[in-house]
């Protein structure tokens, strides 16, 4: 694949229905969740209004350029994620830029984000910021490392790095997805899924009650906004990959709609009846189950 | 009974004043100041009353005295003995008792800043309790005005009235004065 | 040409003279002493050149004009003619050290030297066995004279109990010589050859012989009464004991069981190699300068007496092994007892004097090299040959014992020399004169001459012929200069090299060459920061880079091993200089030496005593039963270099302790060395086993396990360049991995990482130390947002850390892709975990490094702090740049490469088309990614301008604090044990069990010294009843074996 | 005013002293020179609040304080006994969420302070600190006759009486304590107001900032901060 100029456009439209995709279906988990607990929730578009009410605010303050510059770290983050993966199997058009690489590319720049987002938190100069970034660093070391072992076990199984390849292998049926072809290192990297969604009981990280809120505490106004949009995007971004890894892949709109919230309301379900882990309890549990399977996974394959 | 027996026991040591019970399980007697670390240690090491339950204190502005009632409770007998000492209200000054039970240190350092009765040696004696940036006399002392005070610091809305309760809930209820 | 016998007459009839004339007029007595020892020097002299050169032959002089056995007859040969040229220097040099002791004593004690002198020099000379005892008599009634010149009282003592032990060696040496003449019928050296030794009798008299000549060598444990002279003599007196009396007793040891038979050596190298460890061992507890020579010659001298025992492997280069370590002990022991006349405290840290003179040091420095057998001294080639002949004569436990010494003496010589660096320098502790500083040039001088000397020996690679080390000396003479014109003069040196070699390398030695050479230029641009003459450093710093230009230069076994020593030896100096580096650079060498053992012994078993042997015929030795054996002792050494985590306790300390400029050479340029070497060694040798093991699985999981064990001991540092240096053992362990997963895409990925590691980890040692500069802390919790006053550091820190995370679009990313694309066909499953755990870890410290630096609360005394020298910005800026480069065109240094390892494994897994990289399994477009990611920056950053263009700028204590306020920028600054949590659940990683074997093994040597001490009473009696028991011992061994 | 004794007030110490961290002191740097460090310069932005223009477009004007009307967020600070009125807002039985109000748990991102009841002179200090830190357009509600006029702490020595005296108030919810029902309502009067353009309390606070620091500082006494906490 190369490039041509249309993709841009192409790649902008993709962008568009995910971050609306992202932005509704994280209200619409949150008012599910209002409803088990009785209350009618917020409403679904609720969170257009906070965005339009943070780009609204009038006074800002400043703590520095890397301050300055975190959040656009953050959501080039999410954004570049969604952009070096394809999203649409098949689609001639939601393939975004995928040509620029593969698998790795997508692996290694999850951490863009967080490094700039930790690196603008840190200049804040807010210990609870701090706080919070010793405490997600110390709990992705553990987490990220069951996926690691799964996504070498299925490159492996598929002999190949390139996520369309991989999606284009599991066609056919339900039963040549990953989730059956190889179900170690799909429950291996569900570990590691749970494990980032920074939900309950994985949440230390941001900790409302102890540490409020963590890392972002000093952010507020467009900052704010720019990362609430991440917040939409990115979660959309990581199952994506899952999706095309594991699950699958999506063939169309539809398809990628529900498998996107079947697996987004994963971790959604596993948070709301799970209280939090302290850090040194998540790493531990993650060597205790989640290595454990990734190490059956890879050597397995 | 117990707590008579206990007054005469004490009494033969230490120089008590009246043995005043409130109900059974509850006491008071009131010693001169010297006598006071002798007695709380005797009661916390002896007798078992392991458990200060409080500190505080009385202004007997008429008297010129403070009084510092320090409650023990023995947990095994359930049994409370409230100590009395009065203290000079000019000179206002207490023995610290932190090293007996390091609670006490709190209630010092509360009564330092409520009522300005000094404990020297007590630890952050001189360090704001609950009030900061307190420049008037100590709020609990009874010659301070609390009502005079808050008028002349606070800003008031115009408009407040006070009503006597009894005249007010009358003239609600039965507007018509029967 | 005159006649050697001169030598013995001027000595005797000047001593006679001297008794004849006016004792008065010491001052012409002492020249008159002066002239006799220098003709006889001249002679001596006249005669080594003559006999070298060839211009003369052997002399055979026979005194009485009889033939032997009826007359005495004397050989002057070329060895004769050199230890002569050493002892009459040596004399001479001598009487000038003890020159205060002598004028005051008179004219008698100067007959005595000059008979000392005499009878030593006869004692080479002589043929006969019976003039030998003469000899003996004559050194021992000389020698208790001139202890006695002592001003220390426990001299008289030394001196008696001397006589006492020399009367039992005479005894002994008299009725062996009865024996012999009963046995031979002659006294003749040389008859005793001719006559069978058969019958018992002739056994017992060789015994009685050779046991009183060795007793007279001060063997352990016999050997408390020559210690005691070391220590209380004048030590003017105690060089000529050692180097001169010492060195002319092995020759006669020579002499004797030359004729007697090989049967005979074994005896001799069982208790040379006793004495030479024993002595060690006993030395590293030793607290008096004088003593600790004292254990070092009787060492020596051991060592020698091992070396004899081999003569029968040695063949044709026995001369010139013995000859090189006797040379190197004479020469370096003289010279060391001369110094320690001029340093006035006689505790080992006292030598700190010295550090106001910086020749002092340098001549300090030789003789310790010289002892150890460092380069370019004799004693390295000695050496050298000495392993080769005893691997191709398959006596591995004699090597090692032998190696193993000369680990224990290098302990305790570089811990005094780090002492003298190091400690606190007394006032007036140096009592330092021309006369005496003269004679110390001298012995220098003469080291080095004897270096090059050896080196232009037959078949030798001669070191300090090169250009590199050419450089390096010529950078000794260049000291009186100012820093900054001798830094340019190293970087256009290093640059210059560079364009004369660059041209005939391989893509993988020219990446090599650039990261060392070049690069070694860049760092070195830091270093125009240093104002004044910065002593030491330029010397130290061209060693180690001639070092490395000739490591990569090597084409022969030889070659490698000495660019190697060479690198060591000047690293250590460089680690050296840092402030509180003295312990970690002696476990620095330490390590660096017993790994360039191993090296060593890997190449004698791989090159079967074949010299010179080319590295390319290491492949010959790939299919032979010994390769494996050859592929471990090479692995250790290398990984020794490299700090694998289990060989790594040298590294932090070495790292974090040097100086700013220095931690970048030996982090970013040093390491590269042992990647190199291993390079080789798996080029030519291939994958082997052992036992069944695949050896290169073994390295693939020890690299595994310092990749992950590297990092998480750096998460746990508080000190900033301490945690880059367990990165730097992390990193390593990414890249011994990648090379040892025997596939061309490993190969590129350690490749990768020799360039990349390279870059950010001086980038980062050199951002980290320009906040040093300016914070004087190197603790990360004392420090905290100088982001604003140090934009530039800030900058660079960044760039590293996220190139060395591995996260796009910067170059660590195209390492982690190469790292998957190598791992998918590799059977290697189970090392990968610790590889994958190990990369999220690394993120943690690197976060760390940056957040508690730069990030967070500024606190009090640093609020007016300037951005870092500018110089020391340059070189960073210039790896910014090269960062940013080469992550989008990661092909101008990698696609040769590619092709050359391609050329190596025969395949091309990766396909290079325009900008863009393909394999069998993924793509990476560089240019794309960095395209993209730059463009939503952009424009998000655009978006977020747009709406926050007019934010308020706040200060540091402008948060939210749960409604209060911060009260101190020390107590809101979250820093100090940043990752507690991970502490709690991972910290059992920390506990220090490699530490703590080490210091188990170093704790075992120095008890086993302390307990050895003990032995040594002080007691005349007792030192007899040893000799006594000693040779009861010897005989009960040997007798048993020979007869 | 009858109650008034004029003769009563005794300050003995009118001026307290600043406190110890916020002294100037002299530290000596790395290099050894010294330096004076002047902490409320240093530390603390020293800028005074500014009047933010409403947007130029009257339209977009609107739409945002749609917007903002529609998703207050509180900052999660119980200053008296009316907090506890605040949980039950989160429940079933009420749920504020569905009218757009959450909790957060910083003022940087929270934009209404309830003020929910008595305020004493010590939380006074921290309620202005969590004021001034909250960014604009920001709103303030006072809950309970406390904050009205002092309600049964009206003759205490340590509790303030009129609310609006020291921060712009927009709307005081009466009662005491007001039930979640009437906090409800009141949330939708401030909605009105928002909607109505007229919640400029950040502005009204900026325009009479000397106004509010000067009653501010007539009852803290030890003013141990920044004019204002950006």
């Amino acid at each position: 694949m190369t490039f041509e100029w249309i993709q841009i456009p192409y790649a902008l439209l993709t962008l568009f229905i995910i971050l609306n995709y992202g932005l509704l279906m994280t209200a619409v988990v949150r008012k599910l969740a209002a409803r088990v607990g009785g209350r009618p929730g917020i409403p679904v578009y609720q969170n257009y209004i906070d965005l339009v009410k943070n780009f609204a605010l009038r006074s800002k303050i400043s703590h520095g350029v890397m301050y300055y510059l975190g959040p656009v770290f953050r959501l080039t983050g999410g954004i570049g994620l969604i952009l070096f993966v394809p999203t649409i199997y098949g689609s001639s058009w939601a393939q975004n830029f995928a040509f620029a690489g593969d698998l790795v590319l997508a692996l290694y720049f999850v951490f863009f984000g967080t490094l700039g987002m930790a690196l603008g938190a840190g200049e804040s100069g807010h210990p609870h910021s701090a706080i919070g970034v010793s405490r997600g660093l110390s709990q992705v070391t553990m987490a990220e490392l069951p996926l690691a072992l799964a996504v070498y076990a299925i490159a492996v199984q598929y002999q190949t790095l390139s996520i369309t390849e991989i999606v284009a292998a599991q066609q056919g049926g339900l039963f040549n997805w990953t989730l059956f072809t190889n179900p170690l290192a799909v429950v291996a990297a569900m570990f590691a899924f749970v494990g980032t969604m920074m939900r309950s009981p994985f949440d230390v990280v941001l900790a409302p009650q102890e540490i409020p809120i963590g890392p972002p505490t000093e952010y507020h106004s467009a900052y704010l906004a720019l990362m609430q949009t991440n917040r939409a995007i990115f979660p959309i971004a990581k199952t994506i990959i899952y999706m095309n890894l594991f699950f699958g892949g999506a063939t169309s709109w539809a398809e990628f709609a529900i498998k996107a919230f079947l697996l987004y309301m994963i971790p959604a379900v596993i948070g709301v009846v799970h209280p939090r882990f302290r850090v040194e309890q998540s790493i531990r549990f993650f060597l205790k189950w989640g290595l454990p399977v990734g190490v059956l996974a890879i050597l397995t394959v | 009974m117990e707590m008579r027996h206990l007054h005469a026991l004490l009494k033969q040591r230490h120089s008590l004043g009246q043995l005043e019970p409130k109900g059974g399980k509850l006491a008071f007697v009131t010693v001169p100041r010297e006598n006071l670390r002798g007695l709380l240690t005797e009661l916390r090491d002896v007798h078992g009353f392991t458990h200060l339950v409080l500190l505080t204190a009385v202004d007997w502005m008429e008297d010129g005295l403070f009084q510092l009632t320090y409650m023990l409770n023995n947990r095994g007998r359930d049994m409370t003995l409230g100590i009395r000492v009065m203290l000079d209200r000019q000179e206002a000054q207490g023995d610290s008792i932190h090293d007996l039970w390091p609670t006490a240190a709190t209630y010092q350092r509360e009564l330092k800043e409520m009522f300005g009765i000094d404990f020297p040696g007590s630890p952050r004696i001189d360090e704001e309790f609950i009030l900061e940036g307190w420049t008037d006399l100590p709020p609990y002392r009874r010659d301070f005005d609390s009502l005079a005070y808050s008028q002349q610091t606070y800003a008031e809305r115009p408009g407040r009235v006070t009503h006597d309760p009894r005249e007010y809930m009358k003239s609600k209820l039965y507007p018509d004065g029967v | 040409m005159v006649s050697p016998v001169l030598i013995l007459a001027i000595g005797l009839g000047t001593a006679f003279s001297l008794g004849l004339m006016k004792p008065a007029r010491t001052r012409v007595l002492f020249g008159i002493t002066l002239t006799a020892l220098g003709v006889m020097s001249a002679i001596a002299l006249g005669w080594t050149l003559a006999l070298a050169t060839g211009a003369a032959q052997t002399a055979e002089i026979h005194t009485a004009g009889v033939a032997p056995p009826f007359a005495i007859n004397l050989r002057v040969g070329l060895p004769e003619a050199a230890l002569l040229s050493l002892i009459t220097l040596t004399g001479l040099l001598a009487a000038l050290s003890m020159r205060a002791a002598l004028l005051r004593l008179g004219r008698g004690s100067q007959a005595v030297l000059l008979v000392l002198v005499m009878a030593v020099s006869g004692l080479v000379m002589t043929r006969d066995l019976f003039n030998l005892f003469v000899f003996i008599e004559l050194i021992a009634i000389a020698t208790a004279g001139l202890v006695l010149l002592s001003q220390d009282e426990r001299a008289i003592g030394a001196g008696f109990k001397y006589l006492v032990v020399s009367q039992i060696i005479s005894i002994l040496l008299l009725v062996g010589i009865i024996f012999t003449y009963h046995a031979t019928g002659s006294l003749n050296i040389d008859d005793i050859t001719v006559a069978p030794v058969a019958f018992r009798g002739a056994s017992l008299a060789m015994f009685l012989l050779l046991i009183a000549l060795i007793v007279e060598l001060k063997p352990f444990p016999a050997n408390g009464w020559a210690l005691d002279i070391y220590t209380s003599a004048h030590p003017g007196f105690s060089a000529l004991f050692s180097a001169a009396t010492g060195s002319a007793a092995l020759f006669v040891v020579d002499k004797v069981v030359a004729p007697a038979g090989t049967e005979w050596l074994p005896l001799l190298t069982g208790i040379g190699l006793l004495s030479f460890v024993a002595s060690n061992i006993v030395a590293l507890r030793q607290e008096n300068d004088r003593r600790l020579l004292g254990y070092s010659s009787v060492g020596q001298l051991g060592l020698i007496l091992a070396v004899i025992g081999q003569r029968d492997v040695l063949g044709d280069a026995y001369l010139y092994v013995a000859g090189g370590l006797i040379l190197s002990h004479a020469v370096a022991k003289a010279g060391l007892f001369w110094m320690s006349s001029m340093v006035r405290g006689r505790k080992l840290e006292d030598w700190a004097a010295l550090r106001t003179r910086a020749p002092m040091v340098l001549a300090f420095a030789t003789f310790v090299a010289m002892l150890v057998g460092l380069p370019p001294f004799p004693g390295f080639y000695a050496k050298w040959d000495l392993a080769q002949a005893l691997v191709a004569a398959g006596r591995l436990p004699v090597l090692t014992l032998i190696l193993l010494g000369v680990l224990i003496e290098s302990a305790y010589l570089f811990r005094w020399f780090g002492y003298a660096i190091k400690r606190e320098a007394a006032e007036n502790g140096l009592a330092s004169n021309p006369v005496d500083c003269g004679i110390t040039f001298a012995t220098v001088a003469g080291g080095w001459a004897l270096g090059y000397l050896w080196g232009n020996g037959p078949e030798q690679f001669n070191l300090l012929a090169t250009l590199p080390a050419i450089t390096a000396v010529v950078f000794i003479l260049l000291e009186p200069l100012d820093a900054r014109i001798k830094n340019g003069l190293a970087i256009a040196a290093l640059l210059g090299w560079f364009a004369m070699v660059a041209g005939d390398y391989d893509p993988m030695r020219l990446i090599f060459a650039a990261v060392m050479i070049p690069g070694g230029a860049v760092i070195l641009l830091a270093s125009f920061t240093e104002k004044g003459r910065r002593l030491g450093f330029y010397p130290s710093a061209m060693a180690m880079y001639a070092g490395l230009a000739l490591l990569l230069e090597a084409t022969t076994f030889f070659e490698f091993f000495a660019a190697w020593e060479v690198m060591t030896l000047g690293s250590y100096f460089l680690i050296l200089r840092g402030r509180m580096s003295e312990p970690h650079a002696l476990s620095y060498i330490l390590f660096s030496l017993g790994g360039a053992f191993a090296i060593l012994t890997g190449f004698a078993l791989a090159s079967g005593g074949v010299q010179p042997h080319p590295i390319d015929g290491l492949q010959d030795v790939a299919a032979a039963d010994l390769a494996p054996w050859v592929f471990v002792l090479l692995a250790a050494g290398f990984l020794t270099k490299t700090a694998a985590m289990g060989l790594h306790i040298w590294l932090p300390g070495a790292h974090a302790e040097a100086e700013t400029d220095v931690s970048p050479m030996v982090s970013g340029i040093l390491l590269k060395a042992g990647l190199f070497g291993l390079f080789l060694m798996l080029m030519q040798l291939g994958r082997q086993s052992l036992y069944g093991v695949d050896l290169t699985v073994v390295l693939a999981y020890i690299g595994a396990i310092s990749a992950f064990l590297g990092a998480v001991l750096a998460v746990f540092q508080e000190d900033a360049k301490r945690l880059l240096a367990y990165s730097s053992i992390s990193q390593m362990g990414y890249a011994l991995f990648g090379v040892a997963l025997m596939n061309h895409l490993g190969w590129l990925l350690a490749m990768m990482f020799v360039i990349n590691h390279y870059v950010y980890k001086s980038m980062l040692f050199l951002a980290v130390g320009g906040v040093y500069k300016r914070t004087h802390t190197k603790l990360m919790y004392q420090m905290g947002g100088l982001i604003t006053l140090m934009p530039f550091s800030f900058v660079s820190v960044l760039v590293g850390i996220i190139a060395m995370s591995g996260v796009p679009p910067l170059s660590g990313f195209g390492g982690r892709w190469i790292f998957y694309n190598a791992i998918m066909d590799a059977d290697l499953r189970l090392p990968l975990i610790l590889i994958f755990m190990a990369g999220p870890v690394g993120f943690l410290y690197l976060f760390r490094l940056i957040h508690t630096i730069f990030l967070g609360q500024l606190k009090d005394p640093h609020r007016k702090l300037k951005e870092a020298p500018v110089w020391i910005l340059v070189p960073q800026m210039i790896f910014v740049a090269f960062l940013i480069a080469f992550a989008v065109l990661p092909g101008m240094a990698l696609q040769k490469v590619d092709g050359y390892i391609g050329s190596i494994f025969g395949d091309q897994p990766l396909v290079w088309h325009g900008r863009a990289i393909t394999s069998e399994f993924g793509y990476w477009n560089p240019v794309a990614i960095m395209a993209v990611i730059v463009m939503v920056f952009v424009a998000v950053f655009a978006i977020l301008i747009a709406k926050n263009h007019d934010a308020q700028m706040v200060k540091q204590f402008n948060i939210v604090f749960s409604a209060e306020r911060p009260y101190r920028p020390e107590t809101t600054h979250f820093a100090w044990n940043f990752f507690a949590p991970y502490r709690k659940a991972m910290g059992f990683l920390e506990t220090p069990v490699v530490t703590s074997f080490w210091g188990g093994v170093t704790g075992g040597i120095n008890g086993a010294g302390e307990f050895t001490r003990r032995f040594y009473s002080g007691n005349g009696q007792t030192y007899a009843a040893h000799v006594l028991l000693f040779v009861v011992a010897v005989y009960l061994i040997a007798m048993g074996g020979i007869a | 005013m009858k109650d008034v004794d004029d003769k009563f007030l005794k300050n003995i110490e009118t001026e307290f002293p600043l406190r110890e961290e916020l002294r100037p002191r002299r530290v000596t740097t790395p290099d050894g020179q010294e330096i004076e460090i002047e902490p409320l310069k240093d530390y603390f932005c020293e800028a005074a609040p500014k009047v933010h223009p409403k947007a130029y477009i009257p339209i977009v004007e609107d739409f945002y304080n749609w917007a903002r009307a529609n998703s207050l967020w509180i900052l999660g600070f119980g200053t008296g006994c009316g907090a506890i009125e605040m949980r039950p807002l989160m429940t079933p039985r009420f749920d504020a969420y569905r009218y757009g109000i959450q909790w957060r748990p910083t003022p940087r991102q929270a934009n209404l302070l309830m003020i929910s009841g008595y305020l004493s002179v010590k939380t006074l200090k921290r309620a202005i600190r969590a004021y001034e830190q909250m960014q604009g357009p920001k709103y303030v509600v006072g809950l309970g006759s406390c904050t009205i006029n002092g309600g049964m702490y009206w003759d205490s020595y340590n509790t303030i009486k009129r609310l609006d005296q020291y921060l712009p108030v927009d709307l005081y919810i009466a009662g005491c304590m007001p039930r979640p029902e009437a906090l409800l309502a009141g949330f939708m009067e401030l909605k009105k107001l928002i909607k109505a353009g007229k919640g400029e309390g950040a502005n009204k606070y900026a325009e009479n900032f000397a106004t509010y620091k000067a009653n501010q500082k007539s009852v803290i006494k030890d003013w141990d901060m920044p004019d204002y906490n950006w």
